[in-house]
């Protein structure tokens, strides 16, 4: 019972950050999940939330894209896009809001690359490009990332700057005129990153079971600082139990 | 266009009337939702070539297109097809293969184009990708700026807030206006005149109708004005944008439209199967697109045990317990 | 603010709790249709001063704000009730007294600047305007400006497309966002947790909504949860946005309510007559307001013969040959 | 059967004005009576439009107001006002729109006041400002401008320019960067002006029964040219019977 995977330890990593009366911007993977899990354990009055509009979606069955019909079923109000980021610009529920992102590579900073790898004119591998991730981050109070602890994907520097972290550091979005958000953490399947308050750098918060502080410093394309790192608690069995038998039965994302 | 019955044709005629060569295209629908295939396969099956495509995050339909050959460039937000293809595959190779010159912006600032297009502005304000690789590199250079008309002289420009710290805002991007030559819809229901109920979400359908200069609406059902009438609540789409109405049934197949049928998870992984090689590529065009004669032809290789199987179940709107893996 | 049900309350309640003297204030409906009156007479009976109040054309609500002593500051494009009144009589007697000072703006600038609200940008563009003394003159002068954090520091600014001729447009006018303190909506429908349902047209009032710190709903209905998310494509405000939802049902009387009833064009005539004279004005004020406890009392005072006779036919939403001389 | 009074003879005279096809900006007034004159004479595939969003609405009743429950019946979408106004200034669809308005002042190129009377910070009549009348004048293809036909309110200079026309003749509406429409037709309870293509002055076009050119100038606090000036046809039958059996039966508006 106590035995569980990377993904789960992921999506409860993820839930834990997500906190009563957020907005949860949420994609179909275990972001999703973790909407879901947090709003069953610690946060019932979370609202999960798509970039195509659905405000308060009724899951009976997990939905395989953000326009798919079962995000559709009793939600609050059936918006377009304009409205879903508008809900996020807005002053008052953009505040409100934590987006749960993913990307192909991230820096130091918490930036985001999900366009192109190698030349953007000239691309070794062309990705799906921002979607709504470049919006969510520049607009919202907190972001979430998610990523896959490999080298190649944490470098130092990106291939090309999709998404808006931290930036360059103290006072670069103020700069820019981002005038609120950031990244907040970085769940990994090794670990849970934060972001320094005073040098707005990744430093390692928390490590998994079965992984260590050294390890995860040896699947990045950066050092950070690890002296504040802890060992992240396992899932309990009451979230793990909600995970499986409440949010994805069937373990379609789970797999 | 005013009120009148003239607008109902067959889909080949419509595609023949509306959309060229060389022109500026846009199509509804999201990742695999909605998107208008009937139309994406006519456009395939008449051999269109060099369209310039407009594209939030209409997953499926841009990848056939690309794949079809039928794109030249493209401005998008999201080349992908939610877990049946985080990234389109035709749509990478073509990249990848220098084939297609793309435009990146995000999902907003596509959305933010079309409702400028659609509000007859010349662009919206927004603060999403300062500072960003979207605001610094542009697709199209200035040159090819320069020379086409249909192509605005900037990508993305910053702007200082005129009204000072108004908003809590210094800095805005303005993202410009896209007035397609035409937009492509796939919805429910529409009457003779051109009135569309969509139902669910509607994605940026409205404004990428409203912001073309002409509207090709096919639809599921196509039912008396009255009916739609009675409820104009339910309505999105006046008949003034729009050229030509057009029926038909499973018209998103094999994506979802919503409270008729499901997106067909079998279809679309065979899709993304067929996709990576070339060769498995040009069999499936050959058997689904050009060896039928229109979108009954299509689905008629699909089989009707497949179609039943994704029928939406009406009181939820999609196929419950449908296989999906 | 996120679900639950601690938003039902009184109308009392809600207006001490979100609308203060010197509140900047935003009131939905326009002319004579769904005003939120029976929270605008709470307003003036509990004797709130000095509002900042934002109106496009919302005609009976706006008058009566007037009248009652509540207003110091209005931006407006059209102070009227239609054929009840092409200029509201209290307000152009405030106008003329200097009693209130008034910023003018069109219908479609006060609706892009709560627009620009809801999106939460500092300004939205539009052609419509160029030359005109709307451009010119500034009913808030600099220094008022200068000093007044809720009040952007220019009134309208001209800028020079930076898209070249994108558009076929060389120059917009740019309007400055709307952040009201609160809005207050009269809906049809709206559920304990804030989600809202407006039948017929919906004005401005979903932007208005939007654009508000906070937002009070007045509905004619308070329904359950599932009843309104089982057609989710009827509701267009969804909970996020609302504080306080406070089932009054006739909370538009006398002016009209989409399928639940019309104008009462008596009413209106009678409240001209009144108006136009200082002393008949004290009078309605002290018969229909002061003297009663609430809405209820107001409409006791209107007797139920004459609100049966505004009562809608349910198929055509207002009511059949209604004497309306 | 050929008596007919001024108001039917303004109504006849917009309707006539009014193309197939075009869609109508109107308010509740005569113009609402002209909208409904053109469709069931001239114009069967004219639309009527209101400034709040409902398009093509089925009157079985006269509204008093463009907020009327009755224009909401049978619409073919329910609208909002930023959907309206869209529509204005939209490139297909307001290329086909013709806005209706009136106004306390007209000048002699067309420009309206519908704001105050005197100074505009302290104003001797204070009128109920622009509404949408501003917008469409701004945004659509041409303006037909109802007025009562009095010395004071033709004017060599409006006291607050509400609603622009030709501005200040040849180019003025170019130089603003108003691209498209200007006034087109001056109705008024005595004549019929127009503005002249080259210096796009009021000119008097056509007078109606029992007025002269002499009488409509002596109504005026400008001249205007009337050479070009000739009768204007009385109401047919059919127009009349159009208007006060179809349109107006009750004679709400007709009086």
């Amino acid at each position: 019972m106590t035995d569980f995977t990377a993904r789960e330890m992921m999506a409860v990593a993820a839930a834990r950050h997500i906190k009563d009366g957020d907005i949860v911007f949420c994609g179909t993977g275990i972001s999703l999940l973790a909407a879901m899990a947090a709003k069953h354990i610690s946060a019932p009055r979370s609202v999960i939330f798509f970039e195509t509009g659905a405000i308060d979606a009724h899951l009976e069955e997990l939905p395989l894209s953000v326009a798919d019909s079962r995000i559709m079923y009793q939600v609050s109000v059936n918006g377009s896009l304009a409205d879903a980021f508008a809900t996020m610009q807005n002053r008052r529920t953009g505040r409100q809001v934590v987006g749960i992102i993913g990307a192909a590579q991230i820096d130091p900073y918490g930036n985001l690359n999900s366009t192109a790898i190698g030349d953007y004119f000239a691309p070794r591998v062309r990705l799906a490009g921002s979607g709504g991730a470049c919006d969510v981050a520049s607009l919202v109070n907190r972001t979430i990332i998610f990523m896959q602890h490999e080298k190649r994907k944490f470098v130092p520097r990106l291939d090309y700057l999709t998404t808006p972290g931290w930036i360059d550091g103290p006072g670069g979005r103020e700069r820019l005129g981002l005038s609120r958000g950031g990244p907040y953490a970085v769940i990994t399947n090794m670990a849970v990153m934060r972001f320094d308050d005073a040098s707005r750098r990744m430093y390692l918060e928390g490590y998994f079971e079965k992984t260590t502080p050294g390890e995860v410093l040896q699947n990045m394309g950066f050092a950070v600082d690890v002296s504040r790192a802890r060992p992240v608690p396992p899932p309990s069995p009451r979230e793990l139990s909600v995970l499986r038998e409440r949010c994805d039965p069937q373990r379609l994302i789970l797999g | 266009m005013e009120a009148g019955s003239d607008k109902v044709m067959s889909l080949r005629e419509a595609v023949k009337r509306f959309v060229q060569d060389g022109s500026h295209v846009s199509i509804g629908g999201f990742t695999v939702s909605r998107n208008p295939m009937a139309a994406v396969y006519e456009i395939i099956r008449q051999k269109i070539r060099n369209l310039h495509l407009y594209a939030h995050s209409n997953g499926q339909g841009v990848d056939e297109l690309i794949g079809g050959g039928c794109v030249s460039r493209l401005e998008i937000a999201y080349g992908g097809s939610g877990r049946f293809a985080p990234t389109c595959v035709r749509f990478r190779k073509a990249v990848e293969r220098g084939e297609i010159t793309v435009e990146d912006y995000t999902n907003y600032q596509m959305t933010l184009r079309f409702l400028a297009g659609a509000m007859g502005i010349p662009f919206l304000p927004t603060r999403s990708s300062l500072g960003t690789d979207i605001v610094r590199l542009w697709g199209f250079d200035e040159t090819m700026r320069a020379v086409e008309e249909k192509v605005p002289d900037k990508k993305l420009v910053e702007l200082e807030n005129p009204f000072g710290q108004w908003g809590d805002t210094k800095t805005v991007i303005l993202v410009p206006a896209v007035f397609p030559d035409v937009t492509i819809l796939h919805v429910q229901q529409a009457d003779e005149q051109g009135t569309a109920r969509i139902e669910g979400l509607s994605f940026a359908d409205i404004e990428q109708a409203k912001a073309a200069r002409h509207v090709i609406l096919t639809c599921e059902e196509l039912v008396p004005t009255a009916v739609l009438r009675k409820n104009p609540g339910l309505n999105q789409i006046p008949f003034l944008h729009v050229d030509a109405v057009v029926p038909v049934p499973f018209g998103a197949y094999p994506t979802a439209c919503y409270r008729y049928y499901d997106y067909d998870a079998a279809f679309l992984k065979a899709y993304r199967l067929a996709a990576q090689d070339d060769g498995r590529y040009g069999q499936y065009l050959e058997r689904f697109i050009f060896s039928v004669k229109d979108h009954a032809g299509m689905l008629h290789r699909v089989g009707q045990e497949q179609l039943q199987r994704i029928k939406a179940d009406t009181s939820r709107g999609y196929a419950v317990g449908l296989d999906r893996r």
